[in-house]
Formats: structure tokens, sequence, C-alpha cells
């Protein structure tokens, strides 16, 4: 490894845009005021000027009609990517991404892959009110034939993409809105691919296991330096993918330290940490030395008050008291 | 291509082709409703009998190039298109040898070979398909017509106003063929749209449009090829209307109360069969033999496609899970 | 990456137990650091790795009894990246020290522990605990509940390291590490399959040790205590440098092939209380010092007895001496362990009529017997390693 | 020092080298290698370990003194007294 640089999360998702859209002459970016406007969070800025209207393909506000189009191009021997404003916004668009692309590949029996990457803002913390902010990457990683990713670090960020633009099937990458300001250290190294396979123990402890994604990675990291002080070492395991799923990396953690605590920004019920939750009752049952913990986000649409706000997401405290009490503390 | 494509040359063998290929439909779909009857063929079934003139007709105007997006009513569009009716009936049973492997059944259709997208059962969700394969054939500047079929019941649907304003606004290479038959399921058009004149959405996006006779299958041949000689010249998407009627009902499961007898009655006199053998044979361009040596030859057809279809294997339930995604270092189909 | 499997610590073994890992994924290791402890027929046995990386993935968690081969662990090369791509930044966070793996287990002085809370009929006992327990065959009625009712792994642990002490009725009462019916059973194997494989011959000589005796006495009589000598030391330094110099009685026997050894690891019969042996190797004897070989044998029997032995010394020794040295027997004729090809068995040392110089004395003499193996030698062989060892013993100022 | 406590040492002291006998019944007139079926290399260490606790010097030629638990404790007292 020749050495980082420290560049801004939403720098890394630009950079990657432009290493893809100059590698692969079959990659477009469309979406929403992603042209002239440079994209609701700035990540497209400037590549207008550079790739031209064609190529950074400013669309309608017709989230399904674009999000289709992606599809039909990704069929037609293009690489989408469709950027979605808000993960609210990709409501609209579900039709084609739920009934089109991760059915086609199945449904011709094998004939047609959808090799579609589509990003989309997620998560609160901006005072955004309760049709930007919500985190409904669960509902996405509920559904075969779609791979839903979500980069935490600028690195993954970086890399990420053009990892996503390998795969033959449809992409779903989830970009925290909280995230893009973050600064962090990406390698120097020409290839910055990420495994998408596997997820990354960001922390490596023995005390308990703390599972998580996107932006809780850092609440996580710091309810554990919390916890550090009390001599409690956690483990953390980003999960990166969100479907599939790495078990592996959770079990073999868990076998380690016998407690799980699953931090998710989705609601309590039905949420992806649900499904974490389950999972490892089915593989790691007798592992376990305390019931699984959840943090999750409380069951109301995001408030815009930002006390109410902050109240209603995962925090560093609520994560450090669900690993005492595992701990038994 | 030249102006001369645009019109239709009835020659003897056109005839007979454009007569034999209705009838194609319409037989195998007769047998699909018997096979259903008899529980070989299960889930939905939407037969197209009297429609199959709009099918036939506009795919005369396609090359081999051209791609296809159609609905879940598409047994006539996927025959029409040239797939084998061998792998079509495997798919109506559900066998490892249909067209999609038996995973998609009758309303989802698919061939690579004949770059036929399925058989979409979602309305209207096939035209976002369409504009995107027209973008790519744009972006990438090859010089193809994405065809993409419907019924006027998508007119209602989000996706076809966003899939129009798209095509219109990117001038892609479509030829969007609203299929008119009058009901969306059980709802007559009246009930459902304020305002019935369906082309008047296209003129909305500044969109060139016709309407045609869509129990005459040579006016809808000649209304596809100017239409599609259009988009091909880079004029952007076309839209064309064609006024049809389904003489069975919706699907298998439909009492078909909606509508009275009578019409039905008056629109199977209008069937397109009918009215184009009465004229093939009326200006002797064809011979009573042949229609009936034809009848003869799609009987074999069919014979021999269920025979086919019987006989196929059924895929082991261990391949289960198989075509949800990509094995990982395989090659992408595009 | 390397894969670290179950070692086979003897032709005998054919499944071992992993009871503790000592390292985690993340540490690094080197060559000949003992990472794990596996319990076998033998009793419990610290394996080494042969390798210097990183240790990746852990296969097989403790409690599990896996077959020879078994992968349980993968270990990283330098420079070979991780399988579960450790961040640089969690690489980098300092690991949190391993205790020492051969810590004396602590001796509680503890009453026996007040029997679990119940809660509604049925105790609150984690997964974990439950399987812990079953696994140690400790009764979870006897395990005290935490503060807060539950029976969780750690009141497991304490109640299993209790148990020997305070006598709870369901553990094992066996020693550490040794399960002495286990290994009656290894040895019947070895030895059935020695004594069926293996065309034995045997030839003995007996030697005159009084030179030896003398010299020891006056030795350790200006020796502290601690640094003084047993006459097993020099009679193994000895027989290592006969051994070397008749290599035809040092190697392995190996897929119908002998394979000499280069050094001479010596195996030392030693018999545990209450029955049972194992033949631990003491390697490169021949090149050791006196000290140096006392204080071998010094720090490796008594493991021997505790069940603590190291794989290598389990799998390495390439001769066996089996001294019966300080009981009345004048003679052993001993079955080879396989594959190797010879075992050395010495009677007791005893004051016997002896004839020297055409005079009859009375000399502190032994009886060696070498038990060859006729596949790779001949008694020829065996008598020149006698006659090497008496004339080496007869100086043992030079050893 | 009573002879009880010259007891304890001395058994704590064979303990520490054997402890996989510990808790064992103690016959103090029967010898270490009979009824513990220990060997020279055991009362080698066993040898060490008191020479250890107590300071004293132990020569080979007093080893037969030391085969019993009641022979080490009169040893004990023996070289004991002498020191005072």
């Amino acid at each position: 490894m020749s050495g980082t640089r420290r560049i801004t999360y939403r720098e890394a998702v630009r950079e990657a845009l432009r290493e893809a859209l100059t590698r692969d002459d079959r990659v477009f970016l469309m979406g929403e005021d992603v042209g002239a406007y440079g994209g609701a969070y700035a990540c497209s800025l400037g590549l207008l000027d550079e790739f031209g209207d064609d190529r950074i393909r400013n669309t309608p506000l017709a989230e399904s009609g674009f999000t289709g189009a992606g599809i039909g191009a990704a069929l037609g021997g293009m690489r989408p990517i469709v950027e979605i404003m808000t993960i609210n916004f990709s409501l609209l668009a579900l039709d084609q991404i739920v009934n089109n692309a991760a059915t086609i590949r199945h449904m011709s029996g094998g004939q047609f892959s959808v090799p579609l990457v589509i990003r989309m803002a997620t998560g609160a913390g901006r005072q955004l009110a309760a049709q930007h902010s919500h985190s409904l990457e669960g509902w996405f990683a509920h559904v075969p034939g779609l791979r839903v990713v979500a980069p935490a670090t600028v690195a993954d960020a970086r890399g990420m993409l053009w990892t996503a633009l390998q795969d033959p099937d449809p992409v779903v990458i989830m970009e925290h809105a909280t995230l893009y300001n973050e600064e962090g250290d990406v390698p120097e190294d020409e290839d910055l691919a990420v495994d998408l396979d596997r997820a990354a123990i960001r922390r490596a402890g023995d005390a308990a296991t703390i599972v998580t994604y996107s932006a809780n990675l850092k609440k996580a990291l710091a309810a554990t330096d919390e916890l550090a002080g009390e001599g409690i070492e956690c483990e953390i395991i980003d999960l990166r993918s969100l479907r599939p799923l790495d078990d592996q990396t959770i079990m073999t953690s868990i076998a380690k330290t016998h407690r799980a605590v699953i931090v998710d920004e989705g609601w309590r019920s039905g949420s992806l940490a649900a499904e974490i939750s389950a999972r490892i009752q089915e593989q790691a049952f007798y592992e376990l030395d305390a019931p699984v913990e959840r943090v999750c986000s409380v069951e109301v649409p995001i408030p815009y008050p930002q006390h109410l706000e902050q109240a209603a997401i995962p925090q560093p405290h609520a994560i450090a008291a669900a690993v005492r009490k595992t701990l038994r503390r | 291509m030249s102006e001369a494509d645009d019109r239709v040359h009835l020659t003897h063998e056109h005839a007979l082709h454009l007569l034999r290929e209705m009838t194609r439909i319409r037989r195998f779909e007769e047998k699909c409703a018997e096979l259903y009857s008899g529980s070989k063929i299960r889930g939905f079934l939407h037969l197209y009998i009297g429609e199959e003139a709009n099918a036939v007709g506009v795919m005369q105007a396609l090359t081999e190039e051209d791609a296809v997006v159609a609905t879940y009513r598409e047994h006539g569009h996927a025959l029409a298109r040239g797939l084998p009716m061998n792998e079509v009936m495997a798919e109506m049973f559900g066998k490892a040898s249909g067209s999609s492997g038996g995973r998609g059944g009758s309303m989802h259709i698919f061939s690579a070979r004949h770059r036929f997208y399925g058989g979409n059962a979602i309305v209207a969700g096939g035209l976002p398909l369409a504009v995107g394969l027209a973008l790519a054939d744009k972006m990438q500047g090859r010089d193809r017509v994405t065809c993409c079929f419907f019924g006027e019941g998508a007119a209602a649907e989000g996706e076809f106003h966003e899939a129009m304003n798209l095509a219109a606004l990117w001038k892609l290479p479509v030829l969007f063929v609203c299929e008119n038959n009058l009901y969306a399921m059980g709802t007559a058009l009246a009930r459902s749209e304020s305002n019935t004149d369906i082309r008047a959405h296209a003129a909305v996006f500044g969109m060139e449009s016709e309407i045609v006779d869509g129990m005459d299958v040579v006016a809808v041949e000649a209304a596809a090829r100017r239409a599609v000689h259009a988009v091909r010249r880079g004029e952007g998407p076309r839209f064309l209307e064609t006024r049809t009627y389904r003489f069975r009902a919706h699907s298998m499961f439909d009492p078909d109360l909606y509508r009275p007898k009578e019409e039905v009655e008056e629109w199977r006199k209008k069937g397109p069969i009918v009215r184009f053998t009465d004229w093939i044979l009326g200006t002797r361009l064809v011979h009573p033999d042949h229609v009936a040596a034809l009848e003869n030859e799609i009987a074999e057809e069919i014979g021999a496609a269920v025979a086919f279809a019987e006989e196929a294997p059924w895929e082991p339930v261990e391949e289960l899970t198989r075509d949800v995604t990509t094995p990982r270092g395989a090659e992408v189909t595009a | 990456m390397i894969q670290f499997r179950m070692p086979s610590l003897g032709a005998d073994m054919d499944a071992g137990t992993l009871v503790e890992w000592y390292r985690k994924p993340g540490d690094q290791v080197s060559h000949g650091d003992i990472i794990a402890l596996v319990e076998t027929q033998k009793g419990a046995i610290e394996i080494e790795v042969f390798n210097d990386g990183t240790l990746d993935r852990i296969e097989v968690e403790p409690g599990h009894k896996v077959p020879v081969g078994t992968v349980l662990a993968t270990i990283r090369e330098p420079g070979e990246a991780a399988s579960t791509a450790l961040e640089p930044a969690a690489a980098a966070a300092p690991a949190p020290e391993v205790a020492p793996p051969t810590a004396p287990r602590p001796r509680p002085t503890a009453a026996p522990p007040p029997p679990a809370e119940r809660v509604e009929g049925r105790a609150k006992v984690t997964p974990v605990a439950r399987r812990r327990a079953a696994e140690a065959g400790i009764d979870l009625a006897a395990v005290a509940a935490g503060p807060d009712g539950v029976v969780g792994l750690a009141e497991v642990e304490a109640a299993r390291r209790a148990a020997p002490e305070t006598g709870a009725p369901a553990a094992a009462p066996r020693r550490i590490g040794i399960d002495l019916g286990e290994m009656r059973k290894a040895i019947a194997a070895a030895m059935s399959r020695s004594h069926r494989d293996i065309p034995h011959y045997w030839v003995s000589q007996t030697i005159d040790v009084t030179p030896l005796f003398d010299w020891l006495e006056a030795e350790n009589a200006r020796r502290p205590v601690a640094s003084r000598l047993l006459y097993a030391a020099p009679l193994a330094k000895a027989m290592a440098l006969a051994l070397k110099e008749t290599p035809q009685l040092n190697g392995h026997f190996v897929d119908d092939a002998f394979v000499p050894a280069g050094a001479v690891h010596l195996g030392v019969a030693t018999a545990l209380r209450g029955g049972g042996l194992v033949a631990p190797a003491l390697h490169e004897v021949d090149t050791l010092s006196l000290d140096a070989v006392m204080a071998g044998l010094g720090d490796m029997i008594p493991r021997a007895r505790s069940g603590r032995l190291r794989s290598s010394e389990l799998t390495d020794a390439t001769a066996t001496l089996s001294n019966l040295g300080e009981g009345t027997s004048d003679a052993i004729m001993p079955l080879i362990y396989p594959p190797q090809v010879a075992i050395i068995g010495c009677g007791a040392a005893a004051l016997r009529p002896w004839v020297a110089d055409g005079v009859l004395a009375v000399r502190r003499v032994i009886t060696v017997t070498v038990a060859g193996d006729h596949r790779v030698s001949d008694g020829r062989s065996a008598s020149r390693f006698l006659t090497r060892l008496d004339a080496l013993l007869q100086a043992p100022e030079a050893l | 020092m009573t002879d009880a406590d010259l007891m304890d040492t001395v058994m704590t002291t064979f303990f520490s080298v054997a402890p996989d006998l510990e808790g064992e019944p103690v016959e103090p007139e029967e010898t270490f290698r009979k009824q513990f079926e220990i060997d020279s290399m055991d009362f080698l260490n066993f040898i060490i370990g008191l020479s250890k606790t107590t300071g004293l010097e132990i020569p080979e030629k007093d080893y037969p003194s030391l085969q019993t638990p009641n022979g080490a404790v009169a040893y004990l007292r023996a070289r004991w007294d002498k020191a005072v």
C-alpha cells in the first residue's frame, strides 16, 4: 500500500463517478438535477462540463420512468448509474426496482441480466423531517435479485461504485446523507475496488459484537471508545453489504464474544436488525451468553426539531447501554 | 430504407403469411384454453383471441435487430416475433424447455435471441424499459427501434406518462403501440379515462400519432411501417393506437359480466381472421385449398408443440434458486 | 493462506478435542509458538505452529472434537491480505494481551456456591452456558447464579474451576488433561500394531555403571540442590551419542521405507501415577550439555505427568529410552513405538557379582536391551550400539 | 515452629511439585515413593523445593533421611535446632 490521502465522502463519490465514466464509456449517470445543479448532494458537481449532457443525463421528476429507463439501458448494453435523490423518493420507483430490475433475470430463465447501479441518499440527522430522512434499506435488502450495499467509510464510498458496476446484477448503493461531509483516508493505490462480499471488522474486541452499517458505524465507534474506558473491548462489524449478509463474519465474532448488539437506523419492527437477530438465533444460539440487543430508531416518522430527531435515532450512549446490558452490568 | 418500405406489398405469399401468423396464434390459444381446462396450464392465462391482427401487423415492420417489449397478454406477440411454438408451449406448461426455462409462464415469455423483452405483467411497467432500451441504442449510435406494446389501461398509470415524456424529451427511437381493446380488465375506457381519446396523450408530449383499425391486419402493417420508418429516420418516438377487441374474457377466471353479449357478437363479425380470409379469397389472391392446407399445417405444428411440452422435463427442485443473481464469475448478458 | 490442521500426534491418534485457543485472529504467530491446547488420549497437548504469520480465522471452537487433519485455523503469511478484510484502523488497534497459557490454575478457597436462583421453576441459563456446562459435566443446579439471577458463561466457568476442589458431584473425577482409560486404549492400539507389524529382534548387554555412579556422587556433592544431576541424564546423553553413531536405529519407518533422522530426539518413556505411559521427546539430546539434558528432563517429565505436553514432543522422537532404573527388575524387553525403529530398555541399576580384570567384585550394573526393527537393521547394529554405549558410560566425565 | 507447622511446610512443598496428587491422604510413616508412586525426578524436585522454602542446603547423602513425611519433619527439626 503506497500511503493514503484525506478527502470527503462527497469527493470520494465524485471521484468514483469520474473514474467510472472515464474507464468505461458504457457508464452514464442519470437522475434528477445531476447536471447543471451538480446533484442534490453535489456529488456530480463539475461532471457535466467534463462528460457532457449525454452521459451526465439530467432527468425530469419521474423516478419510476428514469429508473425503468436505467433498467432498459442496462438490458441494452449500457452500465447506467441512476441517482435517486433520497430513499423516500425511491418509493416512486419501487415498481421498476422490485418488479423489473430484481426479477428479469429470473423471469427470463437467466437470459437477461440487469447490470444497473442505483445510488440513493438515506437517513436522518439533517432536520429534513419525515419525507427526506428515512432508513428503508431493509426493504430493499428484503428483495432477492438485488444487491444492497452501504459504504460507511470514505474509502468504501470511493471503492464500492466500481465494484458495483462490475456486478452483472442490479446493485443499490445506500449513501447516508450525514456522511457526505465526513473526511477520511483513501488509499493512493490505483485499484481501489472494494470487496462487496464480506463485512469488515472495524474494531477488534472480545466483550461483545456490535453489528452495524453506514453512518451508525461512527456512533458505534464512539460508544466503544466510552466502553473501552470501562475495560470493555467490543468488536465492531460494518456489514457493508446488506444483501447478501455476511453471516460468517457475524457468527465467527459471536462465537468469540457470545454477545451481540445490532445498531440499525431503520425502525425496529420488521427491520434489518430483526433479520440479523433472527439469523444469530438460528446460527449461533448455543454461543449466546445474553439476549441479542437492538438499537433502532424509535417508531415515529422522523420529526423536524433537532432534539426530537436526535432522540428518534440511535445514539452512542444507547449503544453503550445496550452493550452493558449484554454484559449484565 | 426507402419510402417504398412504407407500403405493404400484398403478394400471394405475403397474404398467406399474414393469414398463417394470425391463425397460428388463434389455434395456439384455443389449444391453450383447452389445456387450461385440463389443468396442463395454470396461473393466469390472458388470451389474445380477436386481437391477432395487431401483433402480426406491427411485427411486419420490424427487423431482427429491433427490440420488442410486450405485456402479460403476449403469446401472440411472441409467436409473431418468431419464437418457436414448442418453446412457447413448454413455457405455458412451466417446463424447463420453455422459452424462459419455465420460470415465467404465460405472462413472462422472454427470448434474448429474438430481442423479446417480455412478458411484463405490471400495467405500463414495460414502457420505461422500452425507453431505456432505446436510450442505449441512441447513446451507442445503433440504428434500431424498440417497439413497446401495451393496452389502453396503461394510459391511466403514471409510468405511461413518465415514459412517454422521457422518450419525447430525448427523441428516442421508440414505437409505442397502444392496443385499445376498450376494457381494462372489466373497466370500460369511459369509466377510467376523463379523455377517451388515448392518442391525445401523445399530443401532450408533441409526439406524432396515428389511429388504425386493429381488426385489419393490412392497415396495421401499413401504419406500423409508416411509424417505424419515421422513428428510424431519427424523428423521435411515434405513437400508434390500434382499435381492437378481445373476444374472450380478460382471463380464464373472468365471467365477462361487464359487457353485453351483443357487443361481443358484433365485434366477432369484424374478426381479423374471418375478415382477412374473406377478402383474400374474394380477390382470388389465395385459393381455398391453400387456406385448408394452412389449417392442417398449423394443426400439426400445435400437435407437435403440445407433445414437445408434455415430454419436456421439469426443472429439478434443487435448481430452485438458480437465476436469482448471476453466479460469480459468469459473463454479463446484454 | 496456511491451513493449520489438527495434527496427528502419534500412530494411535485419530481425533482430538480443541480445548483452548491461546491466540486470537489478528495475532502474530511465529514458528514454534504454542497457539492451542488439544485434548487427546494422551492428555492435553499444547499445539505448536510451524509457520510465521498472522492468525487469520479460527475454524474450530473450543469444545469440538474433530478428526486429525481438520483445519483448525488459517494463518496468513506475512504480506497476505486478511480474509475478513480487517481495516487498517482495526489492525492497528492494540491487541489485548493473552493470558499465559501455562499459568497455574488459581486454588479456589471459596465455600461451595449457593444453587442457581430458580425463576418460575426454570433457571435462566444462557445458551452458551448450558452448552459449556454439559460439555464439562457440570450440574447446572449446583451453579451459583449472578446477582441478576442468570447463569451465564462466567458462572459456569467459575463452577468448573471450583469443581475438582469442592468435589461437586457432576465433576468428572479425573486428573486434568489425562483420561487414563483413554490412554490405555491408545497404548493398546499402538502396541498391538507394533507387535503385529514390526519384526522385532532383541539384543541385550550388561554394563558396569559403577564409574558413572561414583562420578555422579562426587559431582552432586559439590553441586547445590537445584543443579544436581540424576542418573537418567548421563544415561540419556550417552544413548544419544551412541544412537548418532548407529543411524539404523535412529529414525522412522514410513510408507514402507526407512527415513533416517538427522538429529537424535530421544523419547523418554515416562510412567504416570495410576498407570499409563507417555514417551515425550527431548530434542537434539546428542548436542546438549548434561546440565541441559537434566533441565530438559526436569521440565518435560512433570508436564508429561500433568498432561501439558507440546505437539512436537509427541511426534518428534527418533528412538525411545525406557528406563526401569528405580525398580528392582533386571531387564526389559520393550516393544518399538511406531513409526520409530528402535527402543532401548534399561533394567534397574543393581549391585551384582562382576568379573573385572579376572577378579570377582561387587559392582553396580544395568542390563540394556535394544529392540530393533528387522525391516531396517540386524542384531549386529544393536550390538555395535551397545558396545559404544558401554564405552561412553565408562567415562562419564567426558559426556 | 511446631512439628505441625513443619509437616505443613513439607507437604505443601511436596504437593507443589506433584500438584496432581493434592488432596490424597498422607501416611506420615510411609515413603513418598511408595504411597505416591513418585520417581527420582519428583523426589529431586521435592528436595529442591524444600531447600528453597527452608533456605537449607541439603546434601545428597542426607536424602535417605527424607524418604517419609515424618522423616522429613525430623530432619528439618534437627537442622533447624542446629541452626538456632
